[in-house]
């Protein structure tokens, strides 16, 4: 078996969820790797699309803001943040890849601030940017983080992103585009999913090496588990040979291990 | 649903509309300097937007003249603000915020006495990235409001200033967000001539929308080109003249910031910044010699490496690998 | 003295009501050939504007369309009609040229039907097109038209586009823009303006040759007239040489007499 | 106020969402024939919309087949439509309009058969030209709606399928006017590539909008270019591939409308069809001739004078006095 380390198996783990002719729009980083791995390996007609307004560029390095210019190198469009979240709204945007500080069970996100009092945050973050969005109106959301308990928390303190809010038929009682939400979260240990009719998080499947129990353990809620829980296919030959080769030669995301 | 945020400007359009009515349509030489713009159209209590995307396509002569006129008590709105953001922060300029992306650099990190200094002395309402835009966009269209489908059940919503309406087709319920008008914005471009036609290349972000939305509009150039640039080819035309009121050329005027298909981003330096930030005392001595000690943008690049830099800046725009 | 046409003296009227620095929506023939003159000869810096999308073009010809391409040749900019649109209800454009098979004391126009059943109309016109949205939100209306009791009338069949409507305070009441609204009417036989307190039509001036009461006869509700009416200046020696030399050297539009 | 209008399209945008979420967005090749586009992609009772500004830039080739193929029952928009409606108004496809501006050649006049047949057998909705606008931009957005402060007061409002709203933060009257959605929409560009890509040179009327408006898209294009011609500058892409359902190349495609930067107008021949309504018998014999007695549309372009006919129009497009 292949080495690989964290990030390896959450950007390989990623790229296969992203179909052939479908359309995701990408940050920098984990996702961006994930959404080119997909693209030079199972989806080539993948249509990849940046919130500042590239779209389709030929990614051949990593950009560092979502508006750089290796976000419109050779692109087919360079349009506007504007016309990129009116496409989103519209329900063009099949995939969208969110983090953030906090999460809780049903998908919901803070990247807003941590504390009780709105005026007085502990620690004020940068704020929604695009994920609220994003998290919105995509069809669907994916998440690509590190897994522990301070992270997945019972309750965030500040909802900037909607995931399934308080559970089934909220997103919708909101005004929320039906058939949207949460769809994987991607962590260093496990992938997790979303029970239909509860719409609380469960294990989809665990990393090789690791216990259902570690997953539990470093998550601050009850995480839900229907049956055998299966082992994740490691990162492949293949997606790993890619991955290190053509995507970040220069290992500025793979480099770093997961926190 | 009351939600908690405040609006920061006035929105009536009718009062715009007037404003717009007595802004002069006239094609003149409107070239000026970067300090004389700043003390005769940025005014304290004013509420600023900044073109480009935080640390792509920003004026930063502007901002630093900002800073070293000593501007206070500004209205900002923080459409992914990055590095701009931090300029204003470093000279207290900001006391009250629209947000939907502000104190991050994106992928670089989070610079910290920038956070400090929000988390304790600027007020603020939460917005979204789609959500400013479409702010800047109602203004543009010449209305107070525009529906929208996000925000709904979360806290940035609550946060913020909407007001939830229904559809009168759907019956569906929507959040209405208020028009934003700037008193100024600051746009840097690729090509302006001296009646103000601007040309920017690559990605837009909210700049045509935020040109027509704003009292006042101050563009930065790369270079000033003929007007025949426009006149031979009107697709070029990102921004047309009668929106403009100052045409300043400020060559690399979007460094230590990208310049798409121009030059990247100074990735050494804005690492220098956010490390500087780390500490009060390295700070404070990191902005006097970057911003109050340089007399004008120009000492400003020399200091941080000149044409050199630029030519090396260039390179890694153009993806040419090797140093040479 | 010079001799004129009607065209011409309604052209030259025309083009003095434009001053420098304000911005125009014209269409084709007489209007154009106004907005052309005055930038020739008063207002070198009036901004024309076409609804379909050009801004600012050198107009080397008369359009034959509102969107042909003698309205984007060496144009400042070629945009589109939602933009034009949207910068007209922003207020920025100062005045529109409009006309009409209909209009009444108000200033009201009909450019929709004749007959008075709206599903079976004697005469169906073309409609609207951007007549209502000009006539609602530039900040003053202009008409060239040709005189008639027929086009004169006191119930125009249908609003198409609005002028005061029923009169003080309509417009407001209706919830179009302040400070907006019909200005002046310039025909074959006279200037019409608006009076301030009723809101509707008055004499400003009458053409050389013309009388008082020929105008009034030519029209099917009666005018305000408010003390002596002075005489409209004729087109003077400059005006007739640009206006035929420079503006319409093929008489495409002063060759037609007004109808 | 009631409005008394009807709403001819579906305006729900969960609906029209799950519709754009099922369009594939790969990026395959997409040219078509003229022939086949027509009687795959446009059915009988299709809502369709069309491209340009009624004599400029608009789809020819494929409105003459839409006749010849005997299309019925279609509904239209018409947003200013002069002789883009004259030929769907000779195949009497049309039985229902959304009217901003129809049965007229601006400047040329009015013609006669046309208007009869508006006048006797389409059911019509009144808007204006930016209310249309504006309906292509709601549903481009993502919305069921957006406000306008135009229509008001007026028999144009009453008679089209507005609804009056108050705006929640000002207070003030406005209309609201519902998305509108075509099931196809036919735009002439100056280029393209195979897989839909699209540049259009000039005036962009609606059409942005509208590419992003509906459900299919068909383009015809002067010419088929390589794709690096937008890869190589994005500024050019001003129809993105993945809105495009099929490409035809159809050289001198808006002929008899002027193609700016292309060719003119060809006044006579729009002339000689507009004297032709005034008698029901000449008429018919002249649409008999230029339409369905042509098997293509070159046969058409052929039969009014070809190429040489080409080159004299484009001398007039060119300011180009001497005929040589």
């Amino acid at each position: 078996m292949e080495e690989y380390n964290s990030m390896e198996i959450m950007i390989s783990v990623a790229s296969r969820f992203l179909e052939d002719g479908a359309s995701i729009s990408v940050g920098t980083g984990g996702p961006c790797a994930a959404a080119m791995l997909a693209q030079k390996l199972y989806s080539p007609n993948l249509l990849i699309i940046f919130e500042a307004g590239g779209i389709a560029p030929l990614l051949r390095s990593m950009p560092i803001s979502v508006g750089d210019s290796r976000t419109m190198y050779k692109a087919i469009q360079t349009t506007s943040m504007p016309e990129i979240m009116e496409s989103l709204q519209r329900g063009v945007v099949d995939y969208c890849f969110l983090g953030g500080a906090q999460i809780d069970m049903y998908g919901n996100l803070n990247s807003t601030m941590i504390g009780t009092d709105y005026q007085h945050p502990k620690v004020r973050f940068p704020g929604s940017g695009g994920a609220n969005d994003f998290g919105s109106l995509a069809w669907r959301t994916l998440i690509m983080t590190p897994q522990s308990s301070r992270r997945f928390v019972p309750k965030v303190d500040f909802i900037t992103t909607p995931g399934y809010l308080t559970g089934p038929g909220a997103r919708e009682e909101a005004g929320l585009p039906p058939g949207t939400g949460p769809y994987k979260v991607i962590t260093n240990l496990a992938v997790l999913g979303y029970d239909e009719e509860t719409r609380r998080m469960r294990i989809e499947s665990i990393h090789p090496g690791i216990t259902v129990e570690e997953v539990q353990k470093n998550t601050g809620f009850e995480l839900i588990v229907k049956g055998k829980v299966p082992v994740t296919e490691p990162p492949t030959k293949e997606e790993l040979k890619i991955l290190r080769e053509e995507v970040d030669p220069l290992r500025l995301i793979i480099g770093r291990k997961a926190e | 649903m009351e939600t908690q945020g405040k609006i920061f400007t006035k929105i009536n359009p009718d009062v715009m509309r007037d404003f717009f009515k007595k802004k002069s349509k006239k094609m003149v030489n409107k070239v000026t300097t970067v300090g004389k713009v700043v003390s005769e159209m940025i005014h304290d209590k004013d509420y600023i937007a900044i073109g480009g995307f935080g640390s792509i396509r920003i004026p930063t002569a502007v901002l630093h003249e900002i800073v070293r006129q000593g501007k206070k008590n500004l209205g900002f709105s923080g459409h992914t603000s990055t590095h701009d953001c931090e300029i204003l922060a470093a000279g207290k300029c900001i006391n009250r915020c629209d947000i939907s992306y502000v104190i991050g650099l994106e992928a670089l990190g989070i610079p910290k006495m920038t956070r400090k200094y929000f988390e304790n002395e600027v007020e603020f309402t939460e917005w979204t990235n789609a959500t400013i835009s479409w702010r800047f966009k109602a203004a543009a269209m010449g209305l107070s409001f525009l529906p929208v489908r996000t925000m709904l059940g979360t806290d940035t919503g609550k946060y913020s200033a909407v007001k939830e309406i229904t559809c009168p087709f759907t019956g569906k319920k929507l959040f209405a967000v208020p028009a934003l008008y700037p008193d100024v914005a600051v746009i840097h471009v690729h090509e302006a001539d001296i009646y103000g036609n601007s040309h920017i290349k690559g990605i837009i972000v909210s700049d045509t929308d935020l040109a027509k939305a704003s009292k006042r509009l101050i563009i930065t150039t790369e270079k000033i080109v003929p007007a025949e640039f426009f006149r031979n080819n009107p697709e070029n035309t990102t921004i047309p003249f009668y929106l403009v009121d100052a045409v300043i050329e400020v060559p690399y005027g979007s460094y230590p910031g990208n310049m798409p298909y121009e030059y990247f981003l100074d990735v050494e330096h804005l690492r220098a910044w956010l490390n500087a930030e780390k500490d009060p005392e390295t700070y404070k001595e990191f902005i006097e010699k970057n911003i109050y000690n340089c007399k004008n943008f120009n000492e400003y690049l020399n200091l941080n490496g000149g044409l050199e830099k630029m030519r090396k800046l260039r390179n890694i725009e153009y993806l040419i690998d090797k140093e040479n």
